[in-house]
């Protein structure tokens, strides 16, 4: 059981951070979500795996850590936040350069098109 | 004779999970992986009641509630973004 | 208090003396003399008592953490520096009354002038190093403002610079040195480091201290290789030329060797660094100056050459040769600040201060020209004049230095040489100016002699030039000797101020200095000649050069590193993680703790396969966006899964339908966006970043592997013990959330909260145009709501708000609460924008999402602020138990209030942040009249 | 003139007091009361999303049709696992359905009930919601879909929909 | 628990994998999208449909009182599984997924 | 337990929520409830200063709960100066913007404040969970901040901010997870008291989370090679909001100080100053890094963000020494530098409003109209940077240089320290002589024009470096005592034997 958890744990990371390091925004974002599925596996996983533990008292007989769970869930909701932030700002890239280069590319590539037009001149 | 019931019921629906899995892959269009998606979304449901089944308890009904809503949400903002592209508008 | 009030003066003055500028410049100079004239009158009665040796000290704590006190000291050295800088100081004043323009700004020009003045009192009265060092560097910040008076100018701008940069730089050396002073002495107080000049000099860090303290030193007195900043330094307004660089600024290093000589003199380190760097100087500058026509450049060039006398006799380690120095420091300013003021009487009158168009003054300003050329032959060493006598000791003292073998000769054939060149440059002053023709084209024609008073100034220097000439003795004779007393620690060797000590070894230098610099200045064509065949160097615009070579290498390395890639920033972060982590991980390796690997079961086997799968296809199949966010779709289901299967049943809540608004969230931004992602990253690039990931990856692989497997006890059972008689619910998960660590969830709403205001403000003035259709070639279709999809829309949301009502009550005490609540409304109230549109949908919705948001918070805030009101914390939580007929027992808890803040939040952020994207649709032309926004 | 004491949507309100009572833990005082307040406040908060009057008239009608329906679902799922785990070819075919009712709920409700039942599901409503645009999976006449549906389905909920 | 409830349950839950099965499988296998839509719209819908029974029949018999949220999930799955299809079946057509050639009939333009 | 305790943390959350509810009111309205909010701030901060000053710690436990289960708030030296220095620096930044910064968008005020509620959370928080809470409450509205103001040259260094400080969020979830996974507790404190006891086979992965917490902390501090996305997002940022920013760093600063001194401090067994090596040689880097950017710097704005981390740089190899007096002498650079470098951003746009076209870019321009009173304050700022007599910034790099003992460490601390003084001292003087003195005739018809709020602010954060010098004997003794209950970490244990309420009113 446990290998498995963590070899999902790696592959989210892995996959995660392959996308975090892409030029455009979109595969940033789906990145940095990817990302953040497998830290809040991680933190969750702090308390051990335990299987029926359900932390609500009088449900069960060993409860599982209740403290990485509320912690995750904050740390879910925290990430929505700024997932939607960043998708945001994602999108005002797109407005202000008219590309979603994460460098924002839309002059460099103008230019790119303008000389080529004068040297076709 | 329930356990067994139970274990070869969690079967057939994992094994549905890998076929859905399959139909997402292969596509070969956007509908289809939606539809994989969608399909996916009601399996999991079945799975998180025969989970509960199989621990004896009734915490996770609402999970499969939530499941059916928000399986549908998406699916319809996916479709909904397949044919007119903005989906609040 | 006297000593810190000589001090002060000059600075109060800097602050009163603008107020006069209005009054003229006659005013002003007059209350900027008044300073001056104070410290003059406070320092005058312990006149007898310095003659004898004696030493006046003051001193208050200051930053006693640092070693910093404000003491001030005066004995016959701080007292010979500090007449200097006084006494010249008001000819300076005086002068500059004439010298300035009435448009120019005089007020700022004699503020500075006196913040210079305090500065270098303060550099001669410290008896704290650091202290000292305060006014050192000071007096380089007030010099770059006074050289650049003329801002305007560009050479002026330069000069300034450069000469900030070189005696900046050179007190940050010093600052080192005297920190290490400070290290081996234990104290800064002069006091206590003279006191300890054997064990510094016997101590290891020396060299270093030593190499600092003359850096300094060299770079304020502008010795070699550090002279190029003076003569630059002419661009400032004469006054300040002839205050700076003859009694003050540049003095301010000879001060230096001259308080530190028992200290640090006396080595061999000491004699090779200051009497070589002395002779170099001593010889480039005079030779330089001989080729100058600008008259000031003349002038300074001759100062560089006397700095390296004086320094040459500081470095020849006798004590004589320091009483000499002490003596050519005095008559160096005397007759070098009455040269610059002529130089600028002439510049004033002419309008120029080329030598090749100034000729024949002599016709024309009869007066000035005697006192110049009584002043001039003084710098040339004309017996009876005060520079004749130092030179004389110098010359003795060359003679004297017993270096081994044929080294012995070169000091005095370096002093006789250097001889020759002052006379042959001071004969070009007298020469090349008064006589020599007809001027040449001057801009102001006939030139006249200047206002009485201009002259008055350059009459007194000229004056003690002649008196102490003369009548040495008499004149300087104990101002001297106090010097040399404080400056050698008492020890001062037998001498004799005399007009001439017979015929001997030195007088016969002189005279072939004499006649040699004539026979030079009558064959200068030849040697001007000579000179023209090298390219003369502008050290200011190789300084220049340089710095802006250095500015463009700065530049092109910071682009190089800061090149504004997110890819390049994003990977040095990931791999400083990666990095910092690996040795430790490296260390586990494989670890499996002592818990073991616990079996696994085919269906969560399954899932964790398909989990894996679909992570690695959304970054394998990223390029096909909408794909990769199906897939994406599948992993956050199976995340969810994964919640429920390991016993969080919240978690796993929480993460569907954060999942599913993610994804809309991401389906909105995609519709303004390209399907595709093109390639644009090379392969290497790619492997690069594959393996950074999969190294991660392995990591975090390693670590969960480890984690799990070992043993571990923790707070928790805390929590499962007091989280229904302490918190009044049986979700432990909820209770930890609204109450153990509910100041947690503050924070989280507030995120959320800013997060929402923080997109309708970015969104606000945002024009975003959509592609046309789906980058397939399928333009978008017309119909945007669907009838069925409206129709069944409808009774979800009354359905929707039931259900979450029903998962926010039972929050505290089974899965659910505020949050997954907020959010199943929030999805219901999205479910109607997608059915029926934004403005359909806002019409129907009563209140504004800000003021839901802003509800939210402030009902979490006062739920957590109520216990205040009892005595308690924030967020004490309260509950009890209430019996009603028909509805029987239930709970009433004021953590629910803060699950309602909780609520609020969620449903208000979620779905500002939704709609403001919405909203950039064009066809969400039909805007609301109220409701939502 | 339910709607004059609050209640403009009274089947909605009977629906969602249901709908609490299987939320519950059981029934009990607290979910009546509960219940009885929320069926008549939730209708009241989200009066805005319905403007039209109410649409069901014969509401008792509904049960039985529902039973129906489901029935139908049963007995029809075994036909489509049959094709779907047979070897045969499906014979599928786009049929458009002319609609008689008019009300949109009613439409949506035969749509809905077209394709929750097998082999058929309803793919589009025209515009001028006329037609109903159904895919088959396996047929040899379209007429005899249209008649089913048009015999089974669409005359009942024109009842209840008067 | 009696026997026949025992029958009943197990029953239930296995008829419910079959169907979820059957659909999935139909899912996998059908020739083109719009065959495909007919799979889980009904076959999934009727297998969990049946995996709720059993849940509420076995929670029921357990002791711990009819407990129907079951029920809320399979009504939900009704009333929307049908708007799925219908806006998922518009899309295909909108893209103009390809159909098996011996389809008849055309699908509306969209 | 002291209520006041939370007060910097109330007063900018509630005014935070009034703003929310207010955006459509008057913006004079506004405007006087926003400044209220941080004058108000202000004053509860000196009142804690006061009270810490006594060298006691005083706790806060929310929810009446004991430490270490429920979050506390420990009140020591460091916090307080931590939070006056914030209040100081956000008082004047506020004031700026109320000029006109604050017009751009509705929120403006709501974000700021709120920024300000999440720094002292983090300044005040004695628990590392809540300690994450507190930067995404301080970054998120810092992202929303960042984008204040029209134009869109700001929007791609934002994003590149966000999205480092995302994945940074990612990897300091992850090391705190390390962290519990192994001690099993959140409270600092308790971490404290746990770190020296654990495991050998357990050792690995905290310290594995420890670094990574070490490279979140590095991030926010923008220490080499985590520095690159400052310079442009700083350099795009409003005044005010830049101005504010000279505290973000000091944030990273503050938590490497807080936790590797408390918790892999001294006293954390084999974990001892843990990093404090690698810490110490990339402080000097960035320091190089930081003069080397101001060198090349282009315009007077770049100049100044560099100048941001070249402070980042001298900071850090203070406390990289790992002794009290190094941590010490940081503190005070910390005062020093953050506030002159908040003044010069508002300078430097006071600068640029004059100059037309060529605003702060160091070329020639046509002659400023207060030039002499912007120039006073410009070489006030740069001689306080530079760190040359008789400002503060000189004494704050003398007690730097001092407190390196002699060796290897000493040598590069004061060759990088030193050299570094030297080379900013020629990008200064540079840009200073270029911008106020070579000009062109006449004047820009339109310049910004220097009202009472704007000028107050500047001269009021300029002058610091002058009030530094005159307070050096009060400011040096405090920084001393601060250090000292820093280094003597057992005092700090007692934080979980405090007492709770035991019986309300
Ligand atoms: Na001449
Ligand atoms: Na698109």
């Amino acid at each position: 059981m446990e290998l498995a958890y963590a070899l999902i744990i790696g592959t989210l990371t892995a996959s995660g951070i392959y996308l975090v390091l892409r030029a455009r925004t979109f595969p940033v974002v789906v990145g940095l979500t990817l990302l953040s599925y497998g830290v809040n596996l991680f933190l969750f996983a702090t308390g051990r795996l335990a299987t029926g533990g359900q932390p609500i008292i009088g449900s069960t007989e060993q409860y599982a850590d209740p403290l990485p769970q509320a912690l995750v869930l904050t740390a879910i909701v925290i990430g929505f936040a700024m997932t939607a932030f960043v998708v945001v700002l994602a999108l005002r890239n797109q407005a202000d350069n008219e590309d979603d280069h994460v460098d924002g590319r839309k002059r460099e590539i103008h230019t790119d098109i303008e000389e080529k037009e004068e040297s076709g001149r | 004779m329930i356990t067994t019931a139970l274990h070869i019921t969690i079967a057939m629906v994992t094994l549905a999970v890998l076929l859905n899995v399959y139909r997402l892959i292969k596509g070969p269009d956007a509908p289809d992986r939606i539809l994989a998606l969608d399909t996916l979304y009601v399996n999991a449901i079945a799975l998180i009641i025969l989970l509960g089944i199989a621990l004896g308890t009734r915490l996770y009904m609402e999970a499969a509630l939530l499941i059916a809503v928000m399986g549908f949400v998406g699916t319809v903002a996916m479709a909904k973004y397949l044919k007119r592209g903005s989906v609040i508008e | 208090m006297t000593l810190s009030l000589v001090v002060l003066l000059p600075f109060l003055g800097a602050i009163a003396a603008p107020l006069f500028a209005q009054a003229g410049r006659t005013a002003i100079a007059i209350a900027s003399s008044v300073p001056a004239l104070i410290a003059l009158a406070m320092l005058f009665p312990h006149w007898t008592t310095l003659a004898e040796g004696g030493v006046f000290q003051e001193s208050h704590s200051w930053l006693p953490a640092i070693g910093i006190s404000l003491s001030f000291r005066l004995d016959g050295l701080s007292l010979l520096f500090a007449l200097l800088i006084l006494v010249i100081g008001l000819l300076i004043i005086l002068y500059a009354r004439y010298y300035l323009k009435p448009y120019e700004n005089v007020g700022k020009f004699y503020a500075l002038l006196l913040c210079f003045k305090g500065a270098m009192l303060g550099i001669v009265l410290s008896s704290n190093l650091l202290l000292m060092l305060v006014f050192w560097e000071l007096t380089s910040l007030v010099s770059f403002l006074l050289i650049s008076f003329w801002n305007q100018k560009q050479d002026a701008r330069r000069g300034a610079r450069m000469a900030l940069a070189v005696t900046g730089g050179g007190g940050l050396a010093l600052l080192a040195g005297i920190l290490i002073i400070g290290r081996i002495v234990g104290s800064y107080e002069l006091d206590d480091v003279l006191a300890a000049a054997d064990l510094i000099k016997a101590h290891e860090l020396y060299p270093f201290a030593l190499t600092l303290v003359l850096l300094g030193a060299f770079t304020k007195s502008a010795q070699f290789p550090f002279h190029f900043w003076l003569p630059h330094a002419m661009q400032a307004p004469t006054p300040v030329s002839a205050y700076l660089h003859s009694a003050t600024m540049v003095k301010a290093g000879i001060f230096l060797m001259a308080r530190l000589y028992p200290v640090l003199a006396g080595t061999d380190q000491w004699f090779f660094m200051v009497s070589f760097t002395g002779m170099v100087t001593l010889l480039i500058g005079a030779y330089v100056a001989l080729f100058k026509h600008d008259l000031k450049g003349l002038l300074a060039h001759s100062t560089v050459s006397h700095l390296g006398l004086i320094t040459l006799l500081f470095g020849m380690n006798t004590q004589l040769a320091a009483v000499a120095a002490l003596f050519h420091v005095i008559n160096h300013a005397t007759f070098k600040a009455s040269l610059f003021m002529a130089a600028g009487i002439i510049d004033h009158e002419t309008g120029t201060r080329d030598m090749r168009r100034i000729n024949g003054l002599w016709r024309f300003m009869p007066h000035t020209a005697t006192l110049a050329m009584v002043a001039a032959s003084s710098m040339a060493g004309v017996p009876l004049l005060n520079g004749f006598l130092s030179k004389e000791m110098f010359f003795a003292e060359s003679l004297s230095l017993n270096l081994p073998g044929i080294w012995a000769y070169l000091p005095p054939l370096v002093a006789t040489v250097a001889g020759i060149f002052a006379v042959a440059y001071s004969a070009r002053f007298i020469h090349d100016v008064f006589f020599n023709g007809k001027p040449v084209d001057l801009p102001i024609y006939p030139p006249q002699e200047p206002p009485r008073y201009m002259k008055i100034p350059v009459e007194i220097l000229v004056f003690a030039c002649v008196m102490v000439g003369m009548f040495p003795a008499i004149s300087i004779g104990p101002l001297l000797h106090a010097a040399a007393f404080a400056t050698l620690n008492g020890d001062v060797p037998e001498y004799h101020l005399a007009i001439l000590h017979g015929f001997n070894l030195p007088l016969l230098m002189s005279f072939l200095a004499f006649f040699g610099g004539l026979l030079m200045y009558s064959q200068r064509q030849r040697f001007f000649d000579f000179h023209a065949r090298f390219k003369e160097i502008d050290e200011k615009a190789v300084f220049e050069k340089v710095a802006m070579w250095l500015e463009d290498r700065a530049a092109a390395i910071t682009a190089r590193l800061e090149n504004g890639s997110l890819q390049r920033y994003a990977m040095l972060l990931v791999a400083s993680a990666v990095v910092v982590a690996l040795s430790p991980i490296e260390r586990l390796g494989i670890f499996i703790g002592s818990n073991g690997l616990s079996p696994i079961d085919w269906p969560t086997l399954i899932g964790a396969a398909v989990l894996v799968l679909t992570a690695l296809g959304t970054a394998a199949l990223h390029r096909d966006r909408f794909y990769a966010l199906v897939m994406l779709s599948v992993v956050g289901l199976l995340v969810a899964l994964t919640f429920a299967r390991f016993s969080a049943p919240d978690l796993a809540m929480t993460q569907l339908s954060v999942e599913v608004v993610t994804i809309v969230l991401l389906m909105l931004a995609l519709y303004y966006m390209p399907s595709w992602t093109p390639i644009e990253t090379s392969w290497p690039r790619r492997l690069r970043d594959l393996t950074i990931a999969l190294t991660a990856g392995a990591g975090m692989t390693i670590i969960t592997l480890a984690m799990l497997t070992q043993p571990f006890d923790s707070i928790s059972s805390y929590f499962i013990a007091n989280s229904k008689p302490g918190g009044g619910g049986t979700n432990v998960v909820n209770v930890i959330l609204v109450d153990f660590r509910g100041f947690d969830t503050l924070g989280e709403i507030t995120v959320l909260a800013i997060a929402a205001l923080g997109i309708y403000a970015m969104l606000k003035n945002t024009a975003l145009t959509p592609p046309p259709g789906d980058g397939l070639g399928h333009p978008w279709t017309r119909d945007a709501h669907p009838l069925m999809l409206k129709q069944i829309a409808r009774p979800m949301l009354p359905l929707a708000l039931m259900v979450s009502l029903y998962i926010f009550l039972r929050g505290h005490n089974l899965p659910g609460g505020g949050f997954i609540a907020g959010l199943i409304t929030a999805v219901a109230l999205v479910l109607q924008y997608i059915a029926s549109g934004i403005g359909w949908t806002e019409d129907r919705i009563p209140m504004r999402y800000h003021n839901v948001i802003g509800l939210g918070l402030l009902f979490a805030t006062i739920a957590g602020a109520g216990s205040l009101a009892f005595g308690y914390p924030f967020l004490t939580s309260a509950f009890g138990y209430i019996t009603w007929p028909v509805v029987g027992k239930f709970e009433v808890a004021s953590a629910m209030v803060f699950d309602l803040g909780v609520y609020l939040t969620v449903v208000g952020a979620t779905l500002l942040a939704l709609v403001s994207i919405g909203k950039l649709s064009p066809h969400s032309a039909i805007k609301s009249t109220k409701g939502g926004m | 003139m339910l709607a004059r004491i609050g209640l403009p949507q009274p089947f909605l309100s009977l629906v969602l007091f249901l709908v609490w009572q299987l939320l519950s833990d059981g029934i009990s005082g607290g979910s009546v009361v509960m219940g009885a307040i929320l069926a008549w406040a939730l209708p009241l908060l989200t009066r805005g999303f319905w403007p039209e009057r109410p649409a069901i008239v014969k509401g008792w009608l509904l049960p039985l049709y529902v039973l129906r329906v489901l029935l139908d679902i049963v007995v029809a799922s075994l036909a489509v696992a049959r094709l779907v785990l047979g070897t045969r070819k499906p014979r599928p075919a786009f049929i458009s359905y002319p609609i008689s009712l008019e009300h949109p709920l009613a439409i949506t409700m035969l749509a809905s009930t077209i394709s929750l039942t097998p082999g058929t599901v309803s793919a589009d409503v025209s515009d001028d919601q006329r037609l109903l645009l159904i895919h088959a999976l396996d047929v040899d006449d379209e007429q005899e879909v249209i008649d089913a549906i048009r015999q089974r389905y669409e005359k009942p909920l024109q009842e209840i929909f008067q | 628990m009696s026997p026949i409830a025992e029958y009943l349950i197990a029953g239930l839950l296995l008829i419910g994998g079959a169907f979820t099965l059957i659909g999935a499988i139909g899912l996998a296998r059908m020739p083109d999208f719009y065959t495909r839509l007919h799979a889980p719209t009904k076959a999934t819908t009727v297998g969990v449909g049946a995996i709720m029974l059993a849940s509420i029949s076995y929670s029921s018999y357990q002791g711990a009182g009819i407990d129907t949220a079951e029920l809320l999930i399979t009504v939900f799955l009704f009333m929307t599984a049908p708007v799925s299809a219908n806006i998922l079946a518009k899309s295909a057509m909108h893209l103009g997924v390809k159909h098996m050639p011996e389809t008849r009939g055309k699908p509306w333009d969209q | 337990m002291n209520h006041w305790l939370t007060a910097p943390i109330l007063i900018p959350l509630l005014g935070g929520i009034i703003q929310i509810f207010i955006g459509y009111a008057p913006i004079s309205l506004r405007r006087t409830l926003a400044l209220a909010t941080t004058v108000l701030l202000l004053a509860s901060t000196i009142a804690l200063l006061a009270l810490a000053n006594d060298g006691n710690y005083r706790v806060y436990a929310f929810g009446n709960w004991v430490p270490p289960f429920g979050i506390v708030l420990v009140l020591d030296r460091l916090a307080a100066l931590m939070l006056l220095m914030t209040a100081v620096l956000a008082f004047f930044a506020h004031l700026y913007a109320i000029h006109r910064a604050d017009e751009s968008s509705r929120q403006f005020h709501a974000l700021f404040l709120f920024q300000l509620m999440g720094l002292n959370i983090a300044f005040l928080t004695g628990d590392l969970f809540n300690l994450f809470v507190a930067f995404e409450v301080l970054l998120i509205a810092s992202y929303g901040l960042l984008m204040q103001g029209s134009g869109t040259e700001r929007t791609v260094p934002s994003l590149h901010y966000v999205v480092l400080n995302l994945v940074g969020s990612s990897l300091f979830l992850i090391s705190v997870g390390m962290i519990y996974s192994v001690t099993g507790t959140l409270n600092m404190a308790d971490l404290a008291a746990k770190v020296p006891l654990v495991s050998p086979e357990d050792q690995p992965l905290l310290q594995a989370g420890g670094l990574i917490l070490l490279v979140v902390f590095g991030l926010k501090a923008a220490i080499l090679p985590l520095c690159f996305w400052l310079p442009r997002a700083y350099g795009n940022a409003t005044a005010p909001v830049a101005a504010l920013f000279a505290v973000m760093t000091k944030v990273g600063f503050y938590a490497i100080v807080r936790v590797f001194t408390l918790i892999f401090g001294p006293n954390a067994g084999p974990l001892a100053n843990l990093g404090l090596d690698w810490l110490f040689v990339l402080a000097l880097a960035t320091l190089a890094m930081g003069v080397i950017g101001a060198l090349g710097a282009r315009n007077l704005r770049t100049l100044i963000t560099w100048q941001v981390i070249i402070s980042v740089g001298t900071l850090l190899a203070a406390i990289g020494l790992g002794t009290e007096e190094g941590t010490s002498a940081a503190l005070f650079y910390m005062l020093n530098t953050t506030w002159i470098v908040g003044g010069l951003f508002l300078v430097v746009d006071l600068v640029a409003g004059q100059r037309g076209s060529a605003a702060d870019r160091i070329v020639t321009a046509p002659k400023m109209h207060n030039r002499t009173f912007l120039s006073v304050l410009f070489l006030l700022g740069a001689v306080a940077a530079v760190g040359l007599p008789p400002l503060s910034g000189f004494f704050a790099k003398l007690l730097i240089l001092q407190s390196a003992t002699p060796g290897p460490q000493m040598g590069w601390l004061w060759s990088v320290l030193i050299g570094g003084s030297f080379f900013t001292l020629i990008a200064y003087s540079r840009a200073g002589s270029i911008v106020f003195w070579r000009t062109v005739e006449g004047h820009i018809s339109k310049p910004a024009p220097l009202t009472k709020p704007v000028t107050v602010a500047a001269s009021g954060l300029i002058g610091m470096a002058i009030a530094i010098v005159l307070l050096a004997g009060p400011i040096s003794a405090y920084v001393d005592a601060t250090a000292a209950q820093l280094f003597n970490t057992s005092e700090y244990l007692n934080v979980l034997n405090i007492p709770v309420v035991a019986e309300g009113l």
